[in-house]
């Protein structure tokens, strides 16, 4: 389902989804479920004052980085989840229980207690770690494209940001890069109608679609809150740029259904907007979809449940890191090995050690080649 | 507002540092700054404040809050997130006859504008004899789990800058008198206020216009060591010195980076012979560095210990509460300092 | 004359001229011729080694700035000329011997020797110095305007930079401040196929005026060569700039014809395609239209090359700035005053002092208001 | 080029430093830069250069001349105008396994990229644990009337953002030993290599690998001052010390500011007693300030005088010749300042 976009555009649509299976669809819909409750946890935690810091999350946008990210291979990088994007994270098939440590402060393995909440990558699932400013890891992901084309790999990478981060010059200059270079980049922008406080309308003229053209790129629009179509705007785009054809931008609309953190009530928002969105709340519309094909959306919701009960009380159980350890690392002194392989569901990898394997759909040997 | 941005306030009062008999009102760090906001954009309709979610939310901090409300949209703009076009464009206004005050969101965002503010800005005058009256509000610090992206300190970056007076005051008093003094002043100035004092610090602060000099101020008296720190290490400084012997330990706040108050500087360690600089940014090439610098060529004589520093070592500043006070100094270690400097 | 233009775009095309009178017509020559005389001198004076550092010249380029900063009222400012825009000076009215002064490294009023080369501007003439950093004094133009639009004042302000300068983050975000919020602002962008040795083809996918529509403003082709056709394009920039409707790109086209700067041989370029655009000089192609109207060209051309003749020696006879004065006036201490107004030879304002009078041809009321 | 950017050498020799049985060969400051890229790329296929019009044109100033027809526009690549392009593609490169060496056309320019710098790269491995091995070659420093523009040393900005390596080599031998370093290293480095040496210096230079570890040099022994200086002032200080008798002045070049040879500097000065700091760059939180600052702390007992600076004052570098030998520091006066401390 695509929304209607009020801007003339050049632009390819998404034409016919590749074959998901049920099994796949069981797992966007559960990945999306996995997002949500965590992220509750998440807020009930921070609110607790356990997390120290901010707490953000993607409430209403849990089709996107799912979606996005599950059209991925094994091989190809996020670069990176932003604050809307824990989803991406989990496809990719971080371990919950250290993300859970990490927005504690305790000790683990992605950040050692340097950074908080969002602010996560798993080199070893392929994932780098966003920085604040926006959209400094686009242009990054156009730099890992870059070496991917150049070394000729089928890789591509996968970068995300918000409505907002369209307005630093940063965002040009890689739209600019990717755009002329062609590079095997997949751009998905999150237009959730709001830069915290700020209206697209105090943002932009046009729409981030609109504007792939002056980069010579395709710009899609996609309905931000349909995870299929995410999943089908994605592998087209993955496709195309593995076919040389360089970059897509994505432009998912959607809506930011909670504050810009936690901290922030959103009195700014109209209400009567936030009730139009929920009733295109992309959990509870695909659940619905799915439980008529029979599948059991509470028995799933109950599987997320206990995994995640059982990983934030692990993390609890979990001591902060040694003060001792702040000040080290600061430069590394060994040649950096490549990137792990991240979950790729969707193309039958299951992560690190499968090597494919029986049951892997059609389209499966895109995902990747590894270095 | 009937002639917005247009009408020029008469004339500059002399500075009227608070005194007794000056009304005052207890408020918070921030909302002192709130208050000079209003103040300057009540009695100059030239002065205009920007930056993201500036606007009717009233800033990521509450520090612009209610000025939307009583100056309106033309005033006080929301921008799109673009700290080179919020920097350039305040530049620009500057030119053309306005005072901006901008603000970035938190200080560490200031990297994506730096080069309007050093290039642009900063060498404005000396090149072209034109003046640019704007002040770059910084929310800058760290001590509350922001990480290693919202609790930077990048003064000493400005202050490498030719061009750009950098300020950081450590009291609501000063808050309010600085930020009007920087509106004021016809250059840019980088106004860098504490996030962690916004709401834990308050104060005595004067009622109506109030402007504070960009000098250093002797906080407590002292005559065997002076602590020469600003910012947020002001209040740790003066609780470390609080746990020696009354009139031991001497706490300098700078208050002004630039302009260096070098003299107030020199005239405490000349009379305490020992020094010890506190910053809270990263020690190498940092604001301390500088006054060490001073004290070793131009006090040198005077001197009757070695010129230390306590800063944060050269790492991003960790999130973990933990770690971050691994890093960052405390009183503790401020303390621990002083007490080996004077039994040197 | 407006050149082809491959690209697609939404785009208003300048309609009609507004009316030149034979002096106009004459002072446009004069100010072209001027800047070629004077920049042929400023390159034999740097082989000579009188200049110190670098030199730059736009040869070949002289009928944008010309065509453009001659649209201009007197209240409005350039912000900033660069290093092709030598033309921009001259008709705002600067001192050609304060010019040279500057450029040799001489005592000077513009710049105190403290700038060389074309970093200089003249705040008694409203023009604001450009700085090295591309394309900056964009951004601050913007700000300028805005200035303008807040204080309900009928100015624009004049901006140029060149095909490579829309490359950076702040070229992006100042188009966007610009066109969002419809700053009254002129936007000239001279393409002249290169940036130092990079074409066009690896700078950017799409040209610059096919952009604009990116940023929800016009973006207009013309002939950077036809000094009337960039005097018609950037009048009717101003004119819209000044009914409130926003900010015009223009994308002169044109070549660079002589290397970036005077150190650079341009080997790089292929030598048929300056013999094809030496055949549209703008100079020569202007001189002979109006020679066949009857106006003397040599004389214009004696002319030109006394004063100049003039201002070289006045400039070789100035010392050199004081090596004392090199650290003082780092901040202003005094309430800065308003920049001043620019010769505006087309509205009939000569400089300051002339309050307009007789011979004021119609539209010179647009001019500008004054503070 | 049979497989492009794949082949990873196959083990880091132990450093040889430049001996005299080594083959050597003259050749220029800017020669030795080239010679270190041929010779890197040529030992390791991951080795890629980038930045404005370094493809066949050679780059602003010639280093790059060469490899473009060598090693072809996959390695060699001409970017369009963006510097936070330029240095946060080639983070992202560095990720993904490459070994990119960006050029920013004049090391002003690098204010425009400095969030990618500071905040991206600098942060990477000790935020997240990833490694960013890439190269930042900044055309820098005055002297030839490149007025503010093109004239900037901007290392001090460096030195204050944790996580970046900032080298300055003086000589041809060690710009070409130091860049090949730099290209090994694991971490991002900042390459300041001076526009001034570029033609001006000529010296030995070891043909093929050549490697200089990141440490300081002592240049000219001496015993009662050490003059610490580093890119083009190291030959103005020797030049300097020269004027006095054989013995008496020793010189001591830095060529790595970040780490900094706090050692090598502290022993120098503990045996001299008396130091003269040297920067071009602006005084105010120079490196110089850094060095001076350690000194005054760690090497206090040994001073038998003031902590020394000589640098440019506080204002951009002026155009004119005869303002900017007002503004930078100068033989003479390197020597006056020497004069002086010797007298102390
Ligand atoms: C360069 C920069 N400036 C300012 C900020 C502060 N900031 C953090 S999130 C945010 C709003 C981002 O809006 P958007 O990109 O639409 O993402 P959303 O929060 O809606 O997902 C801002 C202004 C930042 N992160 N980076
Ligand atoms: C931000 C920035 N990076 C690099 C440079 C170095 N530089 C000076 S001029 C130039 C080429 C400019 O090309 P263009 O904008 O097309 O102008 P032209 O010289 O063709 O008039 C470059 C790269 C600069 N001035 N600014
Ligand atoms: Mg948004
Ligand atoms: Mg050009």
């Amino acid at each position: 389902m695509l929304v209607e976009d009020p801007h003339r555009t050049t632009r390819e649509r998404p034409v016919g989804h590749p074959t998901l299976t049920r099994a796949d669809r069981e797992a966007l819909l559960g990945f999306m479920v996995g997002m949500r409750t965590f992220e509750e946890r998440g807020v009930a935690l921070y609110k607790q004052g356990r997390t120290p810091g901010s707490f953000y999350d993607g409430h209403g946008q849990e089709a996107i980085p799912v979606g996005a990210a599950f059209a991925m291979g094994p091989d190809d990088v996020i670069c990176s989840p932003l604050i809307r994007d824990l989803g991406a994270h989990l496809v990719r098939g971080t371990d919950l229980t250290e993300i859970i440590r990490h927005h504690l402060g305790r000790d683990n393995r992605l950040s050692r207690g340097r950074e908080g909440n969002v602010h996560f990558g798993d080199p070893a699932k392929g994932i780098v770690a966003m920085v604040s400013m926006l959209p400094d890891m686009f242009v990054v992901a156009v730099g890992m494209a870059m070496a991917f084309r150049l070394r000729g790999e089928r890789r591509v990478a996968l970068t995300f940001f918000g409505d907002g981060a369209t307005s630093p010059g940063a965002w040009h200059e890689a739209m600019n890069f990717a755009g002329l270079r062609k590079e095997p980049v997949v751009i998905v922008c999150e237009n959730n109608g709001l830069a915290y406080s700020t209206p697209t309308s105090a943002q932009f003229a046009v729409s981030p679609a609109d504007r792939a053209a002056a980069y010579g790129m395709p710009g899609v629009v996609v309905d931000g809150n349909d995870v299929e179509a995410m999943f089908a705007a994605t592998h087209a785009a993955r496709e195309r740029a593995l076919r040389g054809d360089g970059p897509t931008l994505i432009e998912a609309r959607t809506m930011r259904m909670h504050g810009h953190g936690s901290h922030d009530d959103a009195r700014y928002v109209d209400p009567a907007v936030l009730d139009a969105w929920r009733e295109r709340d992309p959990i509870a519309t695909y659940a619905a979809r799915l439980q008529g094909d029979g599948v059991d959306v509470d028995a799933l919701r109950a599987a997320v449940l206990d995994r995640l009960d059982a990983a934030v009380d692990a993390a609890l159980a979990t001591p902060l890191p040694d003060p001792a350890s702040a000040t080290d690392g600061l430069f590394a002194t060994e040649e950096p090995g490549p990137l792990g392989r991240g979950d790729a569901p969707w193309s039958g990898f299951a992560g690190p050690g499968d090597a494919g394997g029986p049951g892997r759909p059609a389209g499966a040997g895109d995902a990747g080649t590894g270095r | 507002m009937s002639t917005p941005l247009t009408r020029a306030p008469d004339a500059a009062p002399a500075m009227a540092p608070a005194s007794a008999d000056r009304d005052v009102r207890t408020m918070t760090y921030l909302q002192a700054i709130t208050d000079a906001l209003r103040e300057e954009m009540r009695r100059d309709d030239r002065v205009l404040v920007l930056g993201e979610d500036v606007g009717a939310f009233g800033g990521a901090f509450k520090a612009t809050e209610g000025l939307f409300r009583e100056f309106g949209a033309d005033r006080v703009q929301d921008t799109p997130i673009a700290e080179a076009a919020i920097i350039g464009t305040s530049v620009g206004a500057a030119l053309a006859g306005l005072r901006p005050v901008c603000e970035v969101q938190f200080a560490d965002f200031v990297a994506t504008g730096f080069d309007q503010l050093v290039n642009v800005a900063g060498k404005m005058h000396w090149r072209t004899g034109l003046a640019v009256p704007m002040v770059l509000r910084l929310p800058s610090g760290g001590g509350f789990a922001g990480g290693p992206f919202h609790s930077q300190n990048p003064e000493a970056w400005f202050m490498h800058a030719p061009g750009l007076k950098v300020v950081a005051p450590s009291t609501p008093a000063d808050a309010k008198g600085m930020l009007s003094t920087a509106i004021r002043d016809h250059n840019p100035v980088c106004f860098l206020e504490h996030k962690h004092l916004y709401r834990r610090i308050k104060g005595e602060v004067p009622v109506g216009e109030h402007l504070e000099p960009f000098t250093a101020k002797v906080v407590r008296r002292g005559e065997d060591l002076t602590i020469v720190a600003y910012g947020a290490m002001v209040h740790l400084a003066a609780e470390a010195a609080s746990r020696f012997e009354d009139g031991r330990v001497e706490v300098l706040d700078l208050r002004s980076l630039v302009p260096l108050d070098e003299d107030a500087i020199l005239a405490s360690v000349r009379r305490t012979g020992k020094v010890l600089v506190v910053d809270e940014a990263n020690e190498t090439c940092a604001a301390g560095a500088q006054v060490a610098a001073l004290v070793a060529d131009r006090a040198f004589s005077d001197l009757d210990g070695p010129v230390r520093r306590l800063a944060a070592p050269d790492v991003p500043i960790p999130f973990s509460p933990g770690l971050e006070q691994a890093v960052l100094p405390t009183t503790d270690r401020i303390a621990e300092a002083a007490r080996e400097l004077l039994d040197y």
